[in-house]
């Protein structure tokens, strides 16, 4: 049986846009405008998109890192904005986050066996040999030792600090692990390394994923169902296998062609969409996707399209499907 | 553009407001009766009554403080205790000349300063750069007010060359504004320095390299530009920095500017021209400022388009 | 037949610092022939990128200096020439274009100053002319309204634009190589196809050959004729593109291509190659993919193979095949073990 | 990692006979009782005027004092006067940075606009205002040049705690539920240091020249107090004959000065080998 274990309902998050003293606008970059999904319990769910779409964003209003502007975040049947300080800082233990950039995701002087045993610290989970037993546990586990406990951020390579900031993470004890674009600044070569540690954890920890990043072929290989995001909206959402092969959204299909393929005797179908991202600070009326889209209409620019569920549990925001 | 400006100009309002506050209050933060400080410790209870009058401090504070700002923007600072003159008429007397060594520095500061500072970059870990590093670092160094008596030493009691001290005539400013100018001279010229070797190092000069521009071209033009941004900064605050380093200056050479107007009101406690003194030069900076601001817009697009 | 624009024998680019010596590039041999691309994969430290600031001659010296080899470019060796002379190439013959096109422009001029200065310099054309052919350049990368936006500053277009500007600049003079040097990795997925399908067109439109550099082995595998991989400064495979991707030669290339996901050919786990990519200072010895290698053998510890070559247009750097060679011909390539 | 930082530093020979001119300085302000030859208030009217002898090295001034002890006793007096100013105006600064910076908003508005505010006195102009309200002597000095250098402390801290407060480590912390006294404590205030440090060691310099410039208007410390600069404003009036009162107190600051910054630009090197140019 299948449970949910987080829903987002409707949250949006405005940026007030940087104001001068005389022209006090009152313009927002909405960064997230509207987006409503549902993660269950141990699945992968992936959020896509190009920069400006709001997938961080998203990612990080879950974990209250930045407060939304409005909706709801559900936790395990709990609306998690309404919690006060005491509780929200005990579910910090079930949601983490691991970051995209591994040189900057550690104090470059904290020692590794320091960083991951703060967050032991300030839940006060274990003290003396105990927190050091569990520190070298964590290491292991992410396929380090307790011969690097003492070693200091810059003596590793990416990918290890990649491996260390996911220890960090474990040592909560997390359910849902928030993994902001996690292999994108890696080497090629290494990228496959972190992303078989991460499906060997997720079913050792039982861990449930949200996985954003804007490479469709990790995405693809990672992940049980995914949300397409553009310029702060959810165009689509489908389970894998429905997304990749009968995309619905125009902008989905755009992006499933604009994936490099490694095979040069694939004919790729040079679907190239045209134009450049519009800014989330003034994004186009209606439909977003409408300025690069080949089959916008009239009405696509002045009626924005809701997500509808089109079958399979196929949700498809795209007037096409009206 | 023109908004840039607006907005600036209205950041600029609150600042001066501050300082109007701060000036205002020198009054009322002075430790025990500033009317009894400023007459003395054997005045009679009748003259400390006369200052604080004169000083208005028998009025409610709210009211003081709007008819110093009304007055102030009127040009009136009040009347000086010494000499019962308006504080404005004075300072105009004495401003002009403190104005003409300022600019003098400032010149005397950039023309030597960058000359210095792209020296010193062309010739990277050369024999030029050390030179001129070595100059830069010494004029950052020196107080004002001994690199003054050292010129004062050589040029004048030694040599002869020089007046030593009065501003009766054109020459009279040259050791003055050297002796100002010098310590900026030395910030301009490190900062030159460094800001070319950072610019050097950015990817378009790459790219410039990589059109197969000429080496000058990369280096007067396409470097030399960025480079100037910073530095012009750094003049604009620094001709504040020589404004009130005037006051240090026109000691050593006993100039009758606006900087030794204002020491000898603080050595007397004649509060209203300390007040008005310290007004002018603060409200000076900051219009200064502005004005650089301004300038650095139009050199950087990327300040006017953001 | 093809006539060769470029050959590169033996070249080493070094750093000289205070770590030690950075061996960089360590003896790359390459060819490129009139209206072929060229792809250049490989990950950080391989070298890649210092590999065609090499052939641009823009090596920062000091601390880096070509210490051996040549760059024969039209037969002229670009290793020999006076600086008047390579200017005379940059930009002109030989263009580049860069990473991040973000910070590839001088913030400070509009785009169509920085345009029009190259026409100025090479072709010594008048303002006038400069410009008309400025905006026909701009028209032709696919920017709309160019008499407009040569007017703008760099920090008004947006990144894939300034990539498009950055290609114009590097194609006004016509040049016969272009050099790009990960030209679409700061860019999104959907801008990242537009840009390389401008590349693909330009190139038979102009008729330029173009050196692609880039670590994402999608990107060459549609538009290059040939690719050469490289790792910790060397040639580790040379082929042509096809073989390559049906038959990787080099167990690097092998564990490159196997640890991709593949949307087409999905597996649950993906093939890993272990441990990490060896700091530009601290190559190994012998062999330099070694210690990673699943098919390392106790000779690659020791000693470095060379570059030989299987078959016309195959070439790998590895002890499997030198042996089996060994076997089968004397190839003067290889040596006995 | 702070041994490779010594290292760097002791690569730059300049810096390091900076930092050993300071150390001699420090010395010679900590043991000056003990190797000043003579009293440096002592009046000998009956040898004034004496120029460099080997009972006196540096000559007497007017009043037949000797001008190397009260060189040595002036040492005291300016290295401490900046010490103590400097150590305030840290303690002030950082405090008002880091909270300006972490917590952004309202608060850092009004801080930065009180900042703002004080950088509106150029130079040494601010110091001349805050002495011409407190009076002059060594404490008023020590706070006038305090207040002098709190706004580039500030600035400096939080601009360091806003590029701080972006990265990923810090989120991470917040993410595992730190508060905010440890998050600042533990990892914001560390990892700021590097630019505090340079800048500190940058403004012990400026601090002697603004205390020295105030002594030599008459506004800082008073004569016959041997302060630095109210020694080169007594050598002033004595530059015909005997130019080394003035000569001997200006080297000493300029040489102070220098030291410091030499000093201050090797740590900058060290710490950040990246802006090395």
């Amino acid at each position: 049986m299948e449970k949910t274990i987080l829903e987002v309902k409707n949250a949006k998050k405005y940026f007030p846009m940087k104001k001068g003293l005389l022209f006090n606008s009152s313009e927002n970059v909405k960064a997230v405008d509207d987006i409503s999904f549902t993660i269950q319990e141990g699945e992968t769910f992936g959020i896509v998109g190009e920069s400006g779409c709001g997938k961080s964003t998203t990612g990080r209003m879950i974990l209250r890192l930045i407060e939304p502007t409005e909706g709801e975040i559900i936790y395990k049947g709990e609306n998690i904005l309404d919690l006060p300080k005491d509780k929200m800082q005990k579910l910090r233990r079930e949601m983490q986050i691991i970051f995209q950039d591994p040189y900057s995701s550690l104090d470059p002087r904290f020692t590794i066996g320091k960083t991951i045993g703060e967050v032991l610290d300030i839940h006060k989970i274990a003290k003396g040999k105990e927190k050091r037993e569990r520190i070298i546990q964590l290491l292991e586990a992410v396929g380090l030792g307790a011969q690097h406990f003492n070693r200091y951020p810059h003596e590793f390579s990416g990918g290890q600090r990649q491996r260390i900031g996911i220890a960090r993470a474990l040592a909560l004890n997390p359910s849902l692990l928030i993994c902001d674009e996690p292999v994108s600044a890696l080497d090629v070569s290494v990228q496959a390394q972190i992303v078989n540690l991460m499906q060997d954890l997720q079913k050792e920890f039982q861990l449930t994923y949200l996985f954003i990043s804007h490479d469709l072929s990790v995405v693809h290989h990672i992940c049980d169902r995914i949300a397409v995001m553009y310029i702060g909206k959810i165009v689509e959402t489908a389970d894998k296998k429905t997304l990749f092969e009968k995309p619905a959204h125009p902008y989905t299909r755009a992006l499933l062609s604009a994936i490099p393929v490694t095979d040069p005797e694939v004919a790729t179908t040079n679907e190239v969409l045209e134009g450049d991202i519009p800014s989330p600070a003034n994004p186009p009326t209606g439909c977003r996707f409408h300025t690069r889209c080949k089959f916008a209409t009239e009405i696509c620019r002045k009626v924005e399209p809701e997500l509808k569920d089109i079958g399979d549990g196929q949700l498809v925001a795209c007037h096409l499907y009206e | 553009m023109l908004r840039f400006i607006i907005n600036r100009i209205f950041q600029v309002i609150p600042v001066l407001l501050g300082i109007t506050i701060l000036v205002f209050s020198m009054l009322h933060l002075i430790p025990g009766d500033p009317a009894r400080t400023m007459v003395g410790i054997e005045a009679s209870a009748e003259q400390i009554e006369q200052a604080r009058e004169e000083l208005g401090l028998n009025r409610p504070l709210h009211e003081q403080f709007f008819s110093f700002v009304g007055n102030a923007i009127k040009g009136d600072l009040g009347e000086s205790i010494r000499t019962s003159l308006p504080v404005t008429e004075e300072i105009l007397n004495r401003l002009p000349i403190t104005i003409n060594i300022a600019i003098g520095a400032t010149i005397f500061a950039t023309f030597f300063g960058m000359l210095f500072g792209i020296i010193a970059a062309i010739n990277h870990n050369k024999f030029g750069d050390g030179l001129t590093m070595v100059i830069s670092l010494l004029s950052v160094s020196t107080p004002s007010y001994f690199l003054g008596l050292l010129l004062m030493l050589v040029f004048s009691l030694h040599l002869g060359w020089l007046p030593t001290i009065g501003i009766s005539t054109p020459i009279h400013y040259i050791l003055p504004i050297v002796t100002l100018g010098a310590q900026a001279m030395g910030l301009i010229a490190r900062m030159t320095r460094s800001g070319m070797l950072d610019v050097l190092r950015q990817d378009y000069i790459r790219t410039a390299r990589a059109k197969g521009l000429p080496e000058r071209v990369v280096i007067y033009i396409h470097a030399f530009k960025n480079a100037l941004i910073p530095v012009v900064t750094v003049v604009g605050l620094r001709f504040g920095g020589l404004l009130a380093g005037t006051v240090l200056v026109e000691s050593v050479f006993a100039v009758p500017g606006i900087g030794r107007f204002m020491v000898e009101a603080v050595l007397i406690r004649d509060y209203p021209v300390v007040q008005g003194t310290v007004l002018v030069v603060a409200v000076s900076f900051v219009l200064i400022n502005l004005l650089v601001d301004i300038i650095y817009g139009l050199l950087d697009p990327r300040v006017r388009y953001t | 037949m093809t006539k060769e624009l470029l050959e590169i024998k033996n070249l080493k680019t070094y750093f000289f610092t205070d770590e030690g010596t950075v061996r960089a590039v360590d003896g790359v041999d390459l060819e490129l022939n009139k209206g072929e691309t060229l792809g250049i994969v490989g990950e950080s430290g391989s070298g890649k990128s210092m590999m065609s600031l090499s052939i641009m001659g823009l090596i920062p010296n000091p601390p880096g200096k070509i210490v051996d080899g040549q760059i024969n470019f039209k037969d002229k060796n670009l290793c020999k020439i006076s600086k008047s002379e390579y200017r005379r190439i940059r930009g002109n013959e030989i263009s580049m274009i860069f990473q991040e096109p973000m910070t590839s422009l001088n913030p400070v001029f509009t785009i169509g100053k920085q345009i029009m200065e190259v026409y100025k310099h090479h072709q010594g054309l008048s303002k006038a002319e400069a410009k008309e052919k400025t905006i026909e350049m701009l028209k032709l990368v696919g920017i709309s309204m160019p008499e407009r936006r040569i007017h703008e500053y760099p920090n008004q277009l947006s990144g894939g634009m300034r990539q498009r500007v950055m290609i114009a600049m590097a194609l006004a003079c016509n040049p016969e190589l272009l050099i790009a040097d990960e030209p679409t990795t700061a860019l999104d997925v959907t801008i990242q196809a537009q840009i390389l399908k401008l590349m693909d067109d330009l190139k038979h439109k102009l008729n330029t050959s173009i050196i692609l550099i880039t670590h994402n082995l999608g990107v060459v595998a549609q538009t290059a004729d040939k690719i050469i991989v490289m790792y910790a400064g060397k040639v580790m495979e040379y082929s042509d593109t096809k073989s390559i991707f049906k038959n990787p030669k080099h167990p690097y290339t092998e564990g490159l291509l196997d640890s991709i996901p593949k949307i087409d050919k999905p597996v649950d786990r993906l093939s890993a190659i272990p441990g990490t990519v060896p700091s530009s200072n601290d190559f190994p010895t012998g062999c330099s993919f070694y210690p990673r290698c699943k098919y390392a053998m106790e000779i690659c510890k020791e000693k470095g193979p060379d570059l030989i070559k299987l078959e016309d247009d195959v070439q790998v750097r590895c002890w499997k095949y030198i042996e089996e060679k060994t076997f089968v011909s004397k190839d003067h390539h290889s040596e006995k073990v | 990692m702070d041994q490779q930082v010594i290292k760097r530093f002791l690569k730059r020979k300049v810096s390091v006979f900076g930092g050993l001119i300071i150390i001699m300085f420090i010395l010679t302000a900590i043991f000056g009782p003990l190797v000043a030859p003579y009293d440096p208030l002592q009046q000998n009217l009956a040898n004034s005027y004496k120029g460099i002898s080997s009972d006196h090295l540096l000559g007497t001034d007017n009043l037949g004092r000797d001008t190397l002890s009260r060189l040595i006793y002036g040492a005291r007096i300016s290295l401490g006067i900046s010490l103590a100013s400097i150590g305030l105006a840290l303690i002030i600064g950082v405090s008002l940075g880091v909270t300006a910076g972490y917590y952004g908003g309202r608060v850092d508005n009004l801080i930065m606009r009180f900042v703002d505010i004080l950088l509106a006195f150029p130079g040494i102009l601010l110091a001349i205002a805050i002495v011409a309200i407190l009076g002059n002597g060594l404490v008023n000095t020590m706070i006038a040049v305090a207040i002098f250098s709190v706004p580039d402390f500030a600035r400096i801290v939080r601009s360091s705690v806003i590029s701080l407060k972006e990265t990923e480590f810090i989120e991470a912390c917040r993410a595992a539920g730190a508060s905010d006294i440890r998050i600042i404590t533990k990892h914001i205030i560390p990892n700021s240091l590097s630019p505090l440090i340079v800048q500190a060691t940058l403004m012990l310099g400026t601090a002697i020249l603004i205390a020295s410039g105030l002594s030599f208007l008459g506004l800082g410390v008073q004569p016959p107090n041997p302060e630095w600069g109210a020694m080169l404003s007594q050598g002033r009036e004595l530059l015909r004959s005997s130019p080394l009162v003035a000569i001997a107190p200006g080297a000493a600051i300029t040489f102070v000065v220098l030291s410091f910054s030499l000093v201050g630009d090797g740590l900058r090197d060290a710490l950040d080998p990246k802006l090395k140019n």
